[in-house]
């Protein structure tokens, strides 16, 4: 049953991986890098009781942490350039 | 004074999570927990932000009751966004508004924004002082924030902490 | 304890997943970066909330039940964070959201 | 046969971003991208049992480089140059080379085979000994920490060099204490969350720190998470605010120092009449001094690279939102 479970969250990845490609902007990109972020928390969590080795839950704490982390850092260190970032693209996003 | 009393229940809820992660309770895994904490303290001092806004306020029973409402909440609004992404018709009307904080503290307002940011349907965009700049995806869950419920209730846990 | 907690738990997962998949689905259909924030905000909530719930119904009290715990207490704080920051970012970069005038 | 078919889906999820990597021409969504990418091989790894090295790749690919390569793109530009030349024979050169690989491979063992050679020659030796001689139940820290001691010593050295290296290059500026930006004073979120955990960041950076014996962790994870810490500070309060607690001047003591501890923990061996790193010898009792030994080389690891990862971290961002250096 866990392999369901796992399953969606790949697919669920697979959505993610494909607005990071899909943009259009920088702020879509990021929103999916977090969302990944988070899926991977799971996937880890639910492989370790998958596989019968629930440490691995040590691993998804520290995920939590640095992807919340380098979010932020990447909307910081782009915080003056911001302008740059968001023009100059065409999607649905700037109609 | 206060800030001694800080730094002390500080310092314990600390320990209570080392000991909580820990697992192995032999005297030396003890004893460097005990370092470890206190060198947390020790920098968290030095960085100055031992003050009211870091203690641990989850567990009294109006905070928890504030909890079990924002949950809730929050199942209600994840049902009602489920329905409207899975419909073919993508039944959605985006609007931008603003809402009044009516928290004295930094740390009611940040419970009150992220309290509207957990809740699907809304999400803070712009905190500018007590004036909150809000996205919600329908109308209805707009209409339901400036209902003020939400907001009545946080300033009511925020004398707790 | 045995057959309820287990039939519950898996009922939490397979819920979880379909909300996961929900937020999937809303971050490739919704029009604009704001409105996706809101399908990821469902898979941050309910997606993660349940799984790591019927994980921890699994795991039944012990020591993993209390990793489990910590890393929903960090998912709270920090998602909402994240999200508010990605939108003030966005917000401030003049990134023009979709809105529809039409009242109610 | 589950864990296979999530190999696989990983594997093509890798695959697929890699291709959008080669695609992008933003520097910021390829950026984006890697950092996706570390996250998947990650999970690989979980699914391979390699503990150890996904919480490596989780810390240090989806965090630290991902914020450093930030950094760097901050400094240059955003958008990588169109190829001069048609991708023709680079691509050819490639294909070549992938196809030898794979060539290769045919001949390796399955994976998971116990007849592999890699099973068979010093593996089963560090199996046997570790619960004896080391007592250590994770065979990933005894292996690192004592049976390739000297290995490890070389990759510490290494760090500390890349540290030498980007204090030489970029040299350092302390920032005078910035709490007045007024760009910073308007993240109330960010701040009062960041206050809320950045102690419990340092205090689980300590808790990996120490636990390394048991389960997955160490020094070199320990050291990245406890210099992110710092760093959520320094992106909520100013890097001003940061350097006024760790300044530039006790990293640079703190990066020495690490590499001392190992070191001296091999002279102290030494002197005790062993090998250098031979740790049986720190205690009455082989196996305490073997612990002994690997909590104290550990810290030695744990602290230079939380020391070498910040001092890199304040190089580059102290060049940004500056005036350009005066030799410009």
């Amino acid at each position: 049953m866990y392999i369901v479970v796992s399953i969606v969250i790949l697919i669920a990845i697979a959505a993610g991986l494909l607005r990071a490609f899909l943009g259009p902007t920088l702020y879509d990109r990021v929103l999916a890098v977090n969302m990944v972020g988070t899926l991977t928390v799971l996937i880890v969590a639910v492989l370790g009781f998958m596989t019968e080795r629930p440490e691995f839950l040590d691993i998804a704490l520290v995920y939590v942490l640095i992807s919340f982390v380098s979010t932020i850092a990447v909307l910081r260190v782009y915080a003056h350039r911001n302008t740059e970032a968001a023009g100059g693209t065409t999607g649905p996003g700037d109609k | 004074m206060s800030n001694l009393k800080h730094a002390f229940n500080l310092t314990l809820f600390l320990f209570a999570v080392w000991l909580l992660l820990s697992g192995h309770y032999t005297p030396l895994m003890l004893v460097l927990g005990a370092a470890s904490t206190l060198l947390v303290v020790f920098l968290a001092i030095r960085v100055a932000i031992i003050d009211r806004e870091i203690q641990p306020v989850l567990l009294k029973p109006s905070v928890l009751f504030y909890w079990f409402w924002l949950a809730w909440e929050i199942i209600k609004s994840n049902l009602d966004v489920t329905r409207r992404i899975l419909s073919p018709g993508l039944p959605i009307s985006p609007k931008i508004f603003t809402v009044r904080a009516g928290q004295k503290t930094e740390l009611g307002r940040v419970t009150y924004a992220n309290s509207i940011t957990l809740v699907p349907g809304t999400v803070t965009m712009d905190i500018d002082e007590d004036i909150f700049t809000v996205h919600a995806l329908t109308q209805a869950a707009a209409a339901d924030l400036e209902r003020g419920e939400m907001n009545r209730r946080v300033c009511s846990v925020e004398n707790v902490f | 304890m045995g057959a309820a907690v287990h039939i519950l738990s898996w009922i939490c997962l397979l819920g979880g997943a379909c909300f996961l998949l929900v937020g999937a689905i809303g971050v490739l259909r919704l029009p604009d970066f704001y409105t996706r924030l809101h399908a990821v905000s469902v898979s941050d909530t309910m997606g993660a909330g349940l799984v790591l719930a019927g994980l921890m119904l699994q795991g039944g009290l012990s020591m993993v039940t209390v990793k489990l715990v910590l890393i929903f207490y960090f998912m709270i704080f920090t998602g909402p964070t994240a999200t508010h920051a990605l939108a003030e970012a966005a917000l401030q970069a003049k990134l023009k959201p979709v809105v529809d005038d039409r009242e109610p | 046969m589950e864990e296979h078919l999530i190999n696989n889906v990983l594997l093509g999820l890798l695959m697929m971003t890699g291709f959008a990597i080669v695609r992008m021409r933003s520097l910021l969504a390829v950026t984006m991208l890697t950092s996706i990418y570390s996250l998947l091989s990650a999970s690989l790894f979980v699914v391979l049992d390699a503990v150890d090295v996904a919480l490596t790749e989780a810390a240090i690919g989806a965090g630290i480089s991902t914020i450093l390569m930030l950094a760097t793109v901050a400094l240059t530009t955003d958008e990588e140059k169109a190829p001069r030349h048609k991708p023709l024979l680079p691509l050819f050169v490639v294909v070549a080379t992938g196809a030898a690989l794979i060539y290769g491979t045919l001949d390796m063992p399955h994976y998971g085979d116990p007849m592999a050679p890699i099973h068979l020659h010093v593996a089963p030796t560090y199996l046997h000994v570790t619960p004896e001689e080391i007592g250590v139940p994770n065979v990933v820290t005894s292996v690192l920490a004592s049976f390739r001691g000297y290995d490890t010593l070389g990759e510490v050295t290494v760090i500390f060099t890349a540290g030498a290296g980007v204090l030489a290059l970029l040299g350092y500026r302390t920032r005078r204490r910035n709490s007045q930006n007024p760009e910073i004073r308007k993240m109330v979120v960010l701040r009062v969350i960041t206050k809320l955990f950045f102690p419990l960041i340092l205090l689980f950076a300590l808790y990996v720190q120490f636990h390394g014996d048991y389960g997955p962790g160490g020094g070199f994870q320990a050291g990245v998470i406890f210099a992110t810490g710092f760093i959520l500070y320094a992106l909520a309060y100013g890097l001003g605010n940061v350097q006024r607690i760790i300044p530039y001047r006790t990293l640079r003591i703190m990066m020495v120092a690490g590499v001392l501890i190992y070191i001296g923990v091999g002279i102290e061996s030494m002197l005790l009449g062993g090998k250098f790193l031979e740790y049986r010898i720190l205690a009455d009792d082989p196996v305490t001094g073997q612990h002994l030994g690997i909590m104290l080389i550990e810290l030695g690891v744990g602290i230079t690279v939380a020391a070498v990862i910040l001092i890199i971290y304040y190089g580059f961002v102290s060049r940004q939102h500056q005036e350009p250096p005066e030799d410009t």
